[in-house]
């Protein structure tokens, strides 16, 4: 191994391994649908639409990378969804019944989000449940908690008007703060990613638990952290939904957990862990919500866009397997 | 959700009535529950009340009407998610003598022994009268509808989309989506409508969470009072868009009063009075002009 | 012997790999009857050489004679049709099946109907080639409930119940012990009077020969000669294969042990496998730890080290009981070990050389933050790489790339990165090469010259003979005797570690 | 590594991975539900509600057993609820719009269903998709097929008034047929997966799949056949849930994949692979109906369902985990 060669070699390595290439295909393929709706559609190409895809993005975006997290550990989180309607239900009893401030309804939805993903991790890394498991009696166990605490009815922030305009307002280029949230999210979840060590024990989990744990790491620990941290994510999920709605609505949520995943794994994030990347999950959102919005506007009927939706998710992870295999 | 009033079973000597709606968790199925229980209440009756999660599990409410029957109820009140897939279940209710009282869109069969109803097509009609006359009978509208599976969803638009064609060919219906009646996705729909058509001038929620995600959609758009929303059944949301006039109207059913009827005519089945093949629970058009009469408040739920 | 009597030949044989040129115009050639090793350092090609013929890899380049015929050997399948089978270096079974139902996978007896399994004559079949072959199997174990040792004897069985007149073994010794080798060295002259060419490769040197006619010698992806091993001396097999003369230094046992006690155990049990455990181990000292396969060794030292419970027991370090229940703990507690299964129990295989380098310390590497000092992790990386020699086009290769040796080497790495005062190995030297070896061996000295303190789990007499300053022997799972590095010999070490207890207990 | 040792461990071992004990563990669970029940609520244990009871778990089991196949092999299908579906529609087309014999269409639903499972097949062994991704995809497909082969409308069998009574009808004691094709496919499904090539290279996939690939197995080809099967168990649930409504309904099916997968972990089945029984799924599939009547019946409201659901489901796998640990 003489140093020249290896300087080479290891620059080759990093164009190929590294997750360089991977996010630009992902990339590549949202530029594509972007391109494609805009050619076919002019009022798809204006700014307002583009500004309702950010808008759309946000609290997919938001769980998305949560259950990146949970997804590269070699885990699944079926509960996402539902707990998010949980964290907003919670949000809703602090600042309306509790009548607190909103400054102490935040964390608070956050902190519940946080609770109910420690439970999943308790579950998982003590009780030894498969992620699969524990994460689906979870989503029943949230949805009904959400509707019992919530009396099966909307609560509405009647109390705080300033609620919305926090997360909707636009002081910013015409643009709403949640998208900057989500960004901002965003770059938070891909610093504790790749440069913390959380993140690198949630690689090391995926790729080999049994070598991590015998390497003297408390994968229990981690990992409860990792499943505490995706709830984290879920609570501000909620949060986001709720100032979009104005309320805390018991009955959505269900089904959210899906397009998270979709949208973690389209971005190249492997189900079979050890691999992944937050810049992957955005593109991955964004190409799910560009799909959504640009298959209305050009008025393709709901029963197609299942099958289309259907289609390019298959599509999508396909050419990112390819993308692997010619390099491995 | 199937809350009993008094124990489930056949015990006791009040009578047992079953009731199995076509929902739980939306606000207006718990109205229709609370109108039953109260007036169950009254008479002395004891009732159950379920009804499966989404409006597209007609195999699931089989079960449950099965389930039902098994508990030997001295009548049943049941609203079909589809009425001919319950055909079987209704035939041995027959043959096992207990009466069944249809409600809501009703069961098209001759078994029951009277339908509680509320005639979707012609309320979502008024809907589209309404919205002619609030855009001068031309022009663009959409529909956001909960879902394209369910008869609540199919009845309310086809009954607001065909009433157009029939009585308002000026009018346009550029899109129909269906929402899921998710709040926010309902919201990046209509929004989605109105990048479409720029020159949109109505829209029409077809149920609580559509309306609710047209108004939201309104809102982040800054598009409030320029197109005109109309909403269907009610709730906090509605009512307050509809009294600070961002919303027109809506169309509301009495879930209350169908609820209570519901119980009502099934204890005059029980005693064996001879019932109307139909009993109308109506429906009423409601704005800022009248929704605090007190009949349009007793109709309302928030 | 014409060329037409060639069994196999393969010739001009290139195969790369993303960064690596695995092989480089390589050629290989087996007679009917004969016995031939393949060596080579760690990474030299053995096993990319090999899988070409099992049909696991195609060569870039290159053509592949059968029987003088040239033929492509697309999928196992393939190879096992040419009648070519293949003990594969890592273990290749199905833990949730039987040790039956393993062998004939692919091959099960069929009953009334085509498509119905007839399980009787399975296990019938599985039980009849183990008494032919001598092996002491259940046919209706599980697999997963099998010792590596007894594993490695279910993939032999599977290999030889096909009766190939090619047989290759990918270091089928690596976790055997001499007992079972013997054993294994006996089938393989049975094989070679059938006139079933064998393909044996080893770092084992003294085995070729014990048992090889010829030897062909690979060094970095090249053919390097095929000699007649009895014209050779191990010595310079081993010149050529490094391309260098390796200096085998003879074990230095320091005069005086230094009294400081690192590591006690006292009565450390945990039902049939470990049965009252106690020994202690000196500042300085290498410990070795021998016996025969499934003698409870690894289960000791994972009880130890807090990677299995322990129904009773005391571990005290510097004479402090301590509570370790986890690795966690013994990490904390200043011990670290290595597995003798790397694959499995060492390494993120999908994880790149620096990663893994680090995985045991990375607080070290942290700040309060939990942020990672990446030049650090770098440059400790890249120095380990270097003084181990490890054969990496980067640090950012992916382990899982990595020859079975270098994959050894970077587990060390880790441990030594750590920096913890007691360091465990088990199996250290498994399917390293010679040069690797006398390395690791150097360390292992250098290491308790430096005062950590040393335990050596190893099946390989001379090296526990070489290595150790003193030796605790273990069968069934009890400590049966202690010898300092003097009073040691070969034959002392397998009486001990053949003293089963007269009532043999289940 | 004596024989003694051998054979004793063995028989140890024959106790206890056996399914044995496993089943028990299940079967308890669901006999103390039954007991639970009956004894809180007289209209409970009534025969009427047993045969409900068996009536509610046909479906749900027969589309348990072909997901039990597929997780076995370490796998997953998130599409058999609106395969399910999709073929119920094709048998409403062949009957109905076609007006062939129902001999005729129920091979075609099954047929249906075997393709949609082949695809998936395909996609999982030939283009290396993570199951999990390409059922999530075929999930969407087949919902929007089946809308739009039936033209979103639910398509009556008016025609057939003989299929109801074949599947519903009640020849024996007061039993309707659908249940004795429940037991039926259960016992071929078993001895499918016990004692022919299929189940045991099903077992072996699950088990270690590049080993049964080096050992000579064209692992592509019977990946494919276990997905195939378990759209054949689809296919049958499509046709027992049209006699049923006697209609196809193009939107139910969602959820039932979640349902399925419920019973077969809980009945013991391995997400992890290579472990798993019919009678456990079965078990499984009883418990949740059970479950789910038996709440209904005492009147428990929907929104504390859907918590004690969700605490069954991880109660009874968690009960599991611990007979496993105690066993290793
Ligand atoms: N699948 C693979 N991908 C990338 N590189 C590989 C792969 N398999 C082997 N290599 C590389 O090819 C070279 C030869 O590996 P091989 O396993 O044949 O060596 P070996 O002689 O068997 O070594 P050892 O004695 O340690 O087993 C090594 O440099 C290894 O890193
Ligand atoms: N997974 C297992 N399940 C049941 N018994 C096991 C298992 N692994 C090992 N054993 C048994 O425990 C005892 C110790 O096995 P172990 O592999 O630790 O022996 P060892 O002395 O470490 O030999 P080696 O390290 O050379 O394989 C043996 O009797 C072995 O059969
Ligand atoms: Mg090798
Ligand atoms: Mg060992």
């Amino acid at each position: 191994m003489t140093t020249p060669t290896a300087s080479y070699r290891s620059r080759v390595q990093a164009l190929v391994t590294g997750d360089a290439l991977q996010r630009i295909l992902a990339l590549g393929a949202l530029v594509v649908l972007l391109l494609f709706f805009s050619a076919i559609s002019p009022p798809f190409r204006t700014t307002d639409n583009f500004t309702s895809i950010l808008v759309a993005t946000a609290v997919n975006g938001i769980l998305a990378m949560g259950v990146t997290f949970v997804i590269i550990t070699g885990g699944i989180d079926l509960s996402v969804g539902t707990t998010m309607t949980l964290c907003t239900v919670v949000l809703g009893l602090t600042v309306t019944k509790a009548g607190l401030p909103l400054w102490i309804g935040l964390p608070a939805a956050m902190a519940a989000g946080a609770f109910l993903g420690t439970l999943n991790g308790l579950l998982i890394a003590k009780a030894k449940l498969p992620p699969f498991i524990a994460t689906l009696g979870m989503l029943n166990v949230a949805r009904g908690l959400a509707q019992i605490l919530s009396d099966v009815k909307p609560i509405y922030f009647e109390g705080n008007p300033e609620f919305y305009d926090v997360f909707m307002g636009k002081p910013l280029l015409g643009i709403p703060n949640v998208v900057f949230v989500m960004f901002g999210a965003a770059v938070i979840a891909h610093v504790v990613l790749t440069r913390t060590v959380l993140g690198r024990y949630t690689f090391a989990l995926g790729s080999n638990e049994e070598a991590t744990r015998l390497s003297g790491v408390n994968v229990d620990r981690w990992k409860i952290a990792v499943y505490a941290l995706c709830g984290l994510f879920a609570g501000l999920a909620g949060i986001l939904i709720g100032a979009r709605m104005t309320s805390a609505q018991p009955s959505v949520g269900l089904g959210y957990e899906l397009d998270a995943i979709a949208a973690a794994v389209i971005g190249g994030t492997s189900l079979s862990g050890g691999e992944g990347s937050i810049v992957g999950t955005i593109i991955g959102a964004f190409i799910i919500s560009t799909l959504t919005i640009g298959l209305s506007i050009v008025g393709v009927p709901d029963q197609w866009k299942l099958v289309i939706t259907g289609l390019v998710v298959i599509g999508a992870v396909w050419l990112d397997i390819l993308r692997r295999r010619n390099r491995a | 959700g199937g809350s009993a009033t008094g124990s489930g079973g056949t015990g006791g000597t009040k009578p047992y009535i079953a009731i199995v709606s076509k929902g739980s968790q939306h606000q207006f199925w718990q109205a229709v529950q609370k109108g039953a229980t109260d007036e169950a209440t009254a008479k002395g009756a004891t009732i159950t009340y379920e009804g499966p999660a989404s409006e597209s599990e007609v195999d699931k409410q089989l079960t449950m009407l099965q389930t039902a029957l098994d508990k030997k109820p001295a009548a049943i009140c049941f609203a079909a998610l589809d009425s001919k897939a319950a055909g079987p279940l209704l035939q041995k209710a027959k043959d096992a003598k207990v009466p069944v009282v249809g409600f809501d869109s009703g069961v098209d069969s001759d078994i029951p022994v009277t339908t509680v109803s509320t005639d979707n097509i012609a309320a979502a009609g008024e809907a589209a009268d309404q919205m002619a006359k609030l855009i001068g009978d031309s022009g663009k509208v959409a529909v956001i509808v909960h879902d394209q599976t369910s008869q609540t969803g199919t009845t309310r638009r086809d009954g607001f989309v065909n009433r157009m064609k029939e009585k308002h060919p000026n009018i346009q219906v550029v899109a129909v989506e269906y929402g899921a009646g998710d709040p926010v996705k309902s919201a990046d729909l209509a929004k989605a409508v109105m990048t479409a058509n720029p020159d949109l001038k109505g829209f029409f929620g077809a149920n609580e969470g559509s309306a609710k995600g047209v108004l939201n959609a309104l809102k982040e758009t800054g598009k409030e009072n320029k197109v005109v929303a109309i909403g269907y059944d009610s709730g906090q949301q509605q009512i307050d868009a509809i009294k600070s006039g961002v919303m027109a109207g809506a169309i509301t059913q009495n879930p209350v009063g169908i609820g209570a009827k519901c119980v009502s005519a099934a204890l005059d089945a029980i005693a064996g009075k001879t019932l109307p093949k139909t009993i109308d629970t109506g429906y009423y058009w409601y704005d800022k002009t009248n929704i605090d009469k007190a009949e349009i408040q007793a109709v309302l739920y928030k | 012997m014409s060329v037409g009597d060639l069994l196999v030949e393969m010739t001009d044989i290139s195969k790369s790999f993303p960064g690596v040129r695995a092989l480089d115009g390589c050629r290989f050639e087996l007679r009917p009857g004969e016995v031939h090793a393949l060596v080579g350092e760690n990474g030299a090609g053995k096993s990319t050489m090999m899988k070409l013929l099992a049909g696991i890899y195609r060569p870039d380049s290159g053509t592949i004679r059968f029987k003088g015929r040239e033929v492509d050997i697309s999928s196992p399948r393939a190879a096992q049709d040419l009648g070519i089978s293949i003990i594969h270096q890592e273990l290749n079974l199905m833990g949730h099946l039987t040790v039956a139902q393993n062998i004939f996978i692919g091959r099960e007896p069929r009953g009334m109907l085509p498509f119905m399994l007839d399980e009787a004559a399975l296990n019938h079949n599985a039980r009849t080639l183990f008494e032919e072959l001598h092996i002491k199997l259940d046919p209706r174990a599980r697999v997963s409930n099998l010792a590596v040792a007894q594993q490695q004897m279910v993939e032999i069985a599977k290999a030889l119940s096909f009766n190939s007149n090619v047989l290759i073994m990918d270091e089928p010794t690596a976790a055997l012990t001499d007992t079972e080798i013997d054993e294994l060295f006996r089938i393989i002259r049975q094989l070679r009077e059938r006139g079933t060419g064998i393909v044996h490769i080893s770092h084992r040197l003294e085995e070729l020969k014990q048992i090889s006619d010829r030897v062909t010698v690979m060094r970095d992806g090249k053919y390097v000669d095929t000699v007649t091993t009895a014209d050779v001396s191990t010595q310079s097999i081993i010149s050529m294969m490094v391309g260098r003369t390796i200096f085998e230094e003879a074990p230095e046992v320091p005069e005086k042990r230094d009294p400081e006690v690192v590591l006690e155990v006292r009565g450390l049990s945990r039902g049939r496998v470990i049965r009252d455990v106690s020994f202690q181990l000196h500042r300085g000292e290498i410990l070795g730890i021998s016996g025969l396969v499934g003698a409870g060794r690894t289960e000791v030292v994972r009880a130890v080290f807090g990677a299995d419970p322990s129904d009773s027991g005391q571990v005290l370090v510097h004479g402090r009981p301590a509570e370790i229940r986890t690795p966690t703990d013994a990490v904390a507690a200043g011990i670290g070990y290595l597995s003798e299964d790397r694959k499995r129990f060492g390494l993120a295989l999908t994880m790149d050389v620096e990663t893994n380098t680090c995985l045991a310390s990375m607080a070290s590497f942290t700040d309060q933050l939990g942020r990672i000092n990446f030049r650090r992790t770098r440059e400790t990386a890249i120095s380990h790489a270097k003084s181990l020699a490890i054969k990496t086009p980067s640090i950012r290769q992916r382990v899982r790339n990595l020859s079975g040796g270098n994959q050894q080497k970077v587990v060390i790495a880790k441990w030594l990165t750590a920096d913890t005062e007691v360091l465990i190995f088990d199996e250290p030297t498994r399917g390293i090469d010679v040069g690797a070896k006398s390395e690791i061996y150097k360390l292992l000295n250098d290491l308790a010259r430096q005062g950590k303190a040393i335990i050596m789990i190893s099946s390989e007499l001379p090296e526990i003979l070489r290595m150790s300053h003193r030796i605790l022997v273990m069968c069934e799972g009890r400590i049966t005797g202690e010898l300092s590095a003097a009073e040691a010999t070969q034959e002392r070490i397998m009486a001990l570690a053949t003293q089963r207890e007269s009532v043999a207990a289940a």
